[in-house]
């Protein structure tokens, strides 16, 4: 190994490979999550939308978190709200990576190029840039507004606000990798501009939109928390995170902390789970890559 | 052997810019390249140098002017696919190295695209037994082509990104910058196996550089260039022994150090 | 402390290591490095990319990035003075008095938001209080001194605002400005074209004889060591190959080493030749083995 | 001449506000009207109206959403020129008015809240560079690295359960004055307050502010502190520091220098943050009995105001956009690099 690259090791610290044991580790917040949302019914003791006992009872062996103010089972409630919360984000996360990779591939493709393709990605991207600029909540409370409080709306609202991310950056990373000197070496090479576009263009530029995807998902489940929280999101009995703590703060101010507080809890730490795996990912990736799969190879884990 | 071709510039100028803002990067200039040149141009940055080599590959256009290669003009060779194919099957660029392979095509995937499809071989054996003949000529190790580009090192890749060059057997190959990059001790092998080469294959060579003594080594003749302009040009030794142009005297001077030096041998 | 002080010493240095922390374990970069230089005495560190040459010098200007780094030596004398080079725990490391050091690229060197009589003040305004007016005379004269015309004008500016030669003169000043024992100028040239590479070069060599500065020039390209310094230091792999006068580089008692990497420099005649000499095949010729 | 050339980037910056708003607009009008789901449909439904032509058509003239689109576009461009964006169809009042009576408080709370982050921001960002404690740095580190992940309002329940259910030192959150009918002059309550000479509501509102303010704080300094550190840590390691501690400067210089140059990169994200912000605010306002925008836009919501909605859409976007414009001219003034055409000119 050179200095320079000794230096550079040294001064990211990045080149510390971590275990099997330790990617995996990394791993397991976002599976816990996924394993509650996935098995709720099971977990969960009491139908999560009735009453199923007294308002306001203290959290107990009966009821672990105790019950909200028309007697629902404040933990089952809590533990569906998991589930909703995960099926949103995920729904949303791939639908927005996906859709903001075909579309941020296309402007990017088609910008700089004359006739009605260039014009639709310009106008594409001038859009885009105008949407950045809109609140995420704000966008949602008029899209709300407009269409009404369902699952497809809240959908529609949330992925409007986060697809533009994967665009943007999609976009830029193919415009850097088109004026890559690889490109030029293709076009020396003879490869035909469709293919060299589809076979190193759409791969290069693919990294930071994926790498972007666990952040939507946190973000999703923030915005449907708040949009609940304000009264924007899913209708009532709907056992909703931001919707059960808005409801439950009521209860807070008279000392029943236990509807508003657990829900709260459980927003914090999944938000958390998704941003502690997304970090820990980049390190792990190629451990696991390494172990699971030793056909393609991976550039990170082969740096020397 | 390469057949006989010749290539001729007339009056080739290239703007940047338009209107008051414009920067000439090229004067107009009038060149003429056959298989027997191996010609150097020099020049510091922004003189130009790199832009002309492009312009003859077509990778930019002039601004006025034209480029006639055996009898038609680049612009007329780009325009069908089949005789863009033809021309860069003849003629071939080597530019400075940083990032002219894609990092997630081995070195062997990226120098058989060529063959692909400037000579039309879509056969694995055959394209295995050309890799492996123009890697012994280059003097590299076959069993590198099964790495990735970030997995050698950066003299190695040069001599990669020659082969990827090489390996459709061209007229005329232009060289831009192709050692700046490298160490001094690299370099001495890069020049060697490029100088052979051009030779064995009695290839045209265009070696464009900053660098003086790389060109006057790889060169028979020598074209200086300053802000766009041909200041002086001629054979190597007469612009080495006798610069007419205050600027190639200052060049030269830059460079010699009879005075200084005992050399052994 | 075991070598005499000679009084005219700029610069003294003693089995001085450095090595890099990664995971945990020790990674020598640069080993057991002796040297001495005399005031305005010039010395180039020649190598190639990975031979250590740049961390060398940015230990001995006490620039190294902390908690990466380990630093050893037996002894270190700046201007006489023992001096401290290890590693400090500061985030921002403090200035080793008496070295000064210069960049490749003048434009990233410089605060890219302050004028350049701002930067000629925090420079020439530590320590005792002055007047305003005094240091802005004092930037000035420096200013004149690395010939830019109109200095006062030049004060005003920031560095974007001025061509790129003139940014390469006011680095120099401003390195130059607090008058050091030592100046390091790394790849002093090799970002600038060969004309203004002799300009530049010579300027320093003006301004540091004048004032008795010792020069260390990190470099690549021996011919810059050839044309310019008075010795020249071989580093290969962080080892010193040699440490010898510059003239006397290619004499037989010389390393292999050091003698291919002469041989293989391309000189501007070489176009009689076929073939240019390279490093391995040389240093196979003298029968020493390879790198 | 010479004084367009010195000028020409706040200028042409300033002059393009007008069409991006335009435009903007434009966009939001097909936007909303492109979405399925018809809002005269599901208004007549939540009101348990039945659905006949002529009902619809009364309630489509209400809502501005008779006549072809383009004769629709053609009006909406024509209210616009005048500022008028129609009237609300639960109080009657143009939708003009309904917002900008309460952007302002919103605005106020929004200020604040940055203000705070970011002179927290400032503080550990001080921390991280003149202590080489590896503790100290690693827990900053850790904080930054919560940046975007923590919702405000969670924070905010949190901070309402510790500091007035359980220990009881601030008010309980209903409201901005805990009796008595808010002064209005210029729309911001803590402006207003001062300028009325009402001093007791002053004292009031800034002790029901600290329990917002702090939430804000500790939700949105992560943030702006990833983009800081960022830049410290970028700018310690860059030449020009390297150069200035070589020539030797002055080390409290050297600080500034490092200082001033990483701040730029807290600056650009201003801009964008705003919404963030905005959005945050909606919730704080909900949970803390503000009134404000959010509040508007949840009645809105509520009674299916669509005039309303799309007005208050392009207002709010319209303030973003003038928002992200003064964080430009402000960058641009710190760094005269940033100026368009000033770099070319450099090069």
């Amino acid at each position: 190994m050179t200095n320079t690259q000794v230096l550079r090791a040294a001064a990211s610290r990045k080149r510390r490979k971590p275990g099997l044991v330790r990617a995996v580790l990394a791993l397991v917040p976002v599976l816990v999550l996924v394993t509650v949302a996935v098995f709720a019914p099971a977990i969960a003791p009491f139908d999560p939308e009735r009453s199923v006992d007294a308002a306001r009872l203290a959290p107990s062996v009966s009821h672990w978190f105790g019950t909200d103010a028309v007697g629902m089972d404040v933990f089952s409630r809590t533990v569906y709200g998991t589930r909703i919360a995960v099926r949103f984000a995920i729904v949303v996360a791939l639908i927005a990576t996906i859709g903001g990779i075909l579309i941020g591939v296309f402007i990017g493709l088609s910008e700089s190029s004359r006739g009605p393709l260039g014009l639709l990605g310009r106008l594409l991207n001038q859009i885009s840039n105008y949407i950045i600029a809109v609140p995420d909540i704000i966008l949602g409370i008029v899209i709300v507004g407009i269409m009404g409080a369902s699952d497809l709306t809240l959908t529609i609202a949330i992925t409007l606000c986060l697809i533009q991310a994967p665009i943007k950056l999609t976009r830029v990373e193919v415009l850097r990798v088109r004026g890559e000197s690889y490109l030029e070496a293709a076009e020396m090479a003879g490869e035909p501009a469709l293919r060299s576009a589809l076979v190193h263009v759409v791969p290069n530029s693919l990294g930071p939109a994926m790498r972007n995807l666990p952040l939507i998902f946190g973000n999703c489940v923030i915005i449907l928390a708040s949009l609940g929280f304000i009264g924007v999101g899913l209708p009532m009995p709907t056992p909703e995170w931001g919707y059960m703590i808005s409801s439950g703060v009521s209860a807070l101010m008279l000392g029943q902390w236990w509807p508003a507080v657990f829900p709260a809890i459980f927003v914090l730490l999944s938000v958390l789970a998704v941003a502690f795996t997304a970090r820990a990912l980049p390190k792990t990736w190629p451990v696991l890559a390494d172990r699971f799969s030793k056909i393609i190879p991976n550039r990170r884990n082969s740096l020397a | 052997m390469a057949e006989s071709f010749e290539l001729v510039l007339s009056g080739v100028r290239k703007d940047y810019g338009r209107g008051s803002t414009a920067l000439t990067a090229v004067q107009p200039l009038d060149l003429r390249v056959t298989e027997e040149s191996e010609l150097g141009i020099i020049g510091e940055s922004g003189s130009g140098k790199s832009t002309l080599s492009r312009m003859i590959v077509g990778l930019e256009h002039p601004t006025s002017g034209e480029i006639v290669f055996d009898g038609r003009s680049v612009k007329e060779w780009l325009s069908t696919r089949r005789s863009r194919l033809e021309f860069r099957q003849q003629v071939q660029y080597v530019a400075q190295d940083t990032t002219s392979f894609d990092p997630r095509k081995t070195l062997g995937e990226a120098v058989a695209v060529p063959l692909r499809f400037l000579r039309g071989i879509t056969d694995r054996d055959e394209i295995r037994d050309r890799l492996d003949a123009i890697a012994e000529e280059l003097a590299l190790d076959p069993a590198m082509y099964e790495r990735l580009p970030h997995q050698v090192s950066g003299g190695q890749r040069q001599r990669f990104a020659l082969a990827r060059s090489l390996v459709v057997e061209p007229r005329l190959l232009l060289c831009d910058e192709v050692v700046s990059a490298l160490d001094v001790s690299v370099q001495g092998t890069v020049l060697n196996l490029i100088k052979g080469f051009v030779q064995r294959h009695r290839m045209g060579l265009m070696f464009v550089a900053h660098g003086l003594p790389a060109v006057t080594f790889i060169s028979r003749e020598l074209l200086v260039m300053k802000r766009g302009e041909v200041v002086e040009s001629g054979p190597v030794r007469d612009l080495v022994e006798s610069p007419q142009h205050p600027y190639t005297r200052e060049l030269m001077n830059a460079y010699d150090l009879d005075d200084g030096r005992k050399e052994l041998s | 402390m075991s070598t005499a002080t000679r009084p005219d010493e700029a610069i003294a240095v003693r089995d001085f290591s450095i090595s890099y922390r990664v995971d945990g374990e020790l990674v020598p970069a640069v080993s057991d490095v002796t040297f001495s230089l005399s005031r305005s005495e010039r010395l180039a560190v020649v190598g190639e990319s990975g031979s250590g040459k740049t961390t060398l010098a940015t230990a001995i200007a006490g620039l190294l990035p902390h908690g990466v780094a380990h630093v050893e030596y037996a002894d270190a004398r700046i201007a006489g003075r023992d001096v401290d080079l290890r590693v400090g725990h500061r985030v921002i490391p403090i200035s080793q008095l008496g070295v000064s050091m210069i960049f490749q690229d003048a434009m990233t060197s410089l605060d890219p938001v302050a004028s350049i009589g701002h930067q000629f003040r925090t420079v020439l305004a530590s320590g005792e209080r002055r007047s305003r007016r005094d240091v802005r005379g004092e930037a000035a004269h420096w200013i004149d001194r690395v010939g830019i015309p109109r200095p006062e004008r030049v004060l005003g500016l920031r560095p974007y605002e001025l061509s790129g030669g003139m940014r390469q003169r006011v680095m120099i000043a401003l390195a130059m400005c607090s008058k050091p024992a030592v100046l390091i100028a790394d790849e002093p040239t090799s970002a600038l074209d060969v004309a203004v590479s002799q300009r530049i070069m010579s300027l320093i060599l003006e301004l540091t004889a004048e004032l008795g500065t010792a020069v260390i020039a990190i470099t690549h390209d021996i011919d810059l060591a050839q044309r310019y310094l008075d010795r020249t230091l071989v580093l290969h792999q962080g080892i010193v190959q040699d440490f010898c006068a510059t003239d006397g580089l290619s004499a037989p008692e010389r390393s292999a080493y050091t003698r291919a990497l002469v041989k293989c420099v391309p000189r501007l005649r070489d176009f009689d030749r076929t073939s240019l000499p390279t490093l391995a095949a040389t240093m196979r010729g003298t029968g020493m083995g390879g790198a | 001449m010479n004084w367009w050339r010195g000028n020409r980037w706040w200028l042409v910056r300033i002059l393009r506000l007008p069409l991006d708003v335009f435009v903007f607009a434009t966009i939001a009008f097909f936007l909303i009207r492109l979405l399925p789901g018809d809002p005269v449909v599901v208004s007549l439904a939540s009101r348990n109206e039945p659905v006949t032509p002529e009902s619809v058509a009364a309630l489509e003239a209400q809502m501005g959403l008779d006549g072809s689109i383009w004769s629709q576009l053609l009006r909406f461009w024509g209210g616009m020129f005048q500022g008028d964006f129609g009237a609300s169809l639960v109080s009657g009042a143009p939708v003009t008015q309904e917002v900008f009576s309460r952007l302002p408080s919103t605005v106020e709370l929004i200020l604040l809240g940055l203000g705070a982050a970011f002179v927290a921001t400032i503080v550990l960002g001080f921390l991280y560079t003149r202590f080489s404690n590896r503790a100290l740095r690693k827990s900053i580190q850790v904080y930054s690295s919560f940046a975007t992940t923590v919702p405000v309002f969670v924070i905010a329940v949190f901070a309402l359960l510790l500091l007035y259910v359980k220990l009881g030192w601030l008010p309980a959150p209903l409201g901005r004055v805990s009796s008595g009918v808010l002064p209005v002059v210029t729309g911001f309550p803590l402006l207003d307050e001062a300028i009325t000479g009402n001093w007791r509501m002053l004292g009031e509102t800034l002790v029901r502010y600290i329990m917002p303010v702090l939430a804000m704080m500790l939700a949105y300094t992560p943030n702006l502190l990833t983009q800081y550190l960022g830049g410290l840590d970028r700018e310690i390691a860059q030449t020009t520091t390297r150069f200035q501690v070589a020539s030797g400067a002055k080390r409290g210089w050297i600080f500034f220098s490092v200082f001033r140059r990483s701040l730029s990169s807290v600056v650009v994200v201003f801009g964008l943050f705003f919404g963030s912000l905005i959005g945050g605010a909606v919730t704080i306002e909900n949970l803390f009995g503000f009134g404000g925008i959010g509040q508007l836009g949840v009645r809105s919501v509520e009674s299916i105001d669509f005039p309303t909605l799309q007005g208050f859409l392009i207002i709010v976007v319209a303030f973003c956009l003038i928002a992200m414009l003064v964080v430009d001219l402000v960058n641009m003034w710190l760094d005269p690099r940033r100026r368009p055409g000033v770099a070319a000119e450099g090069n």
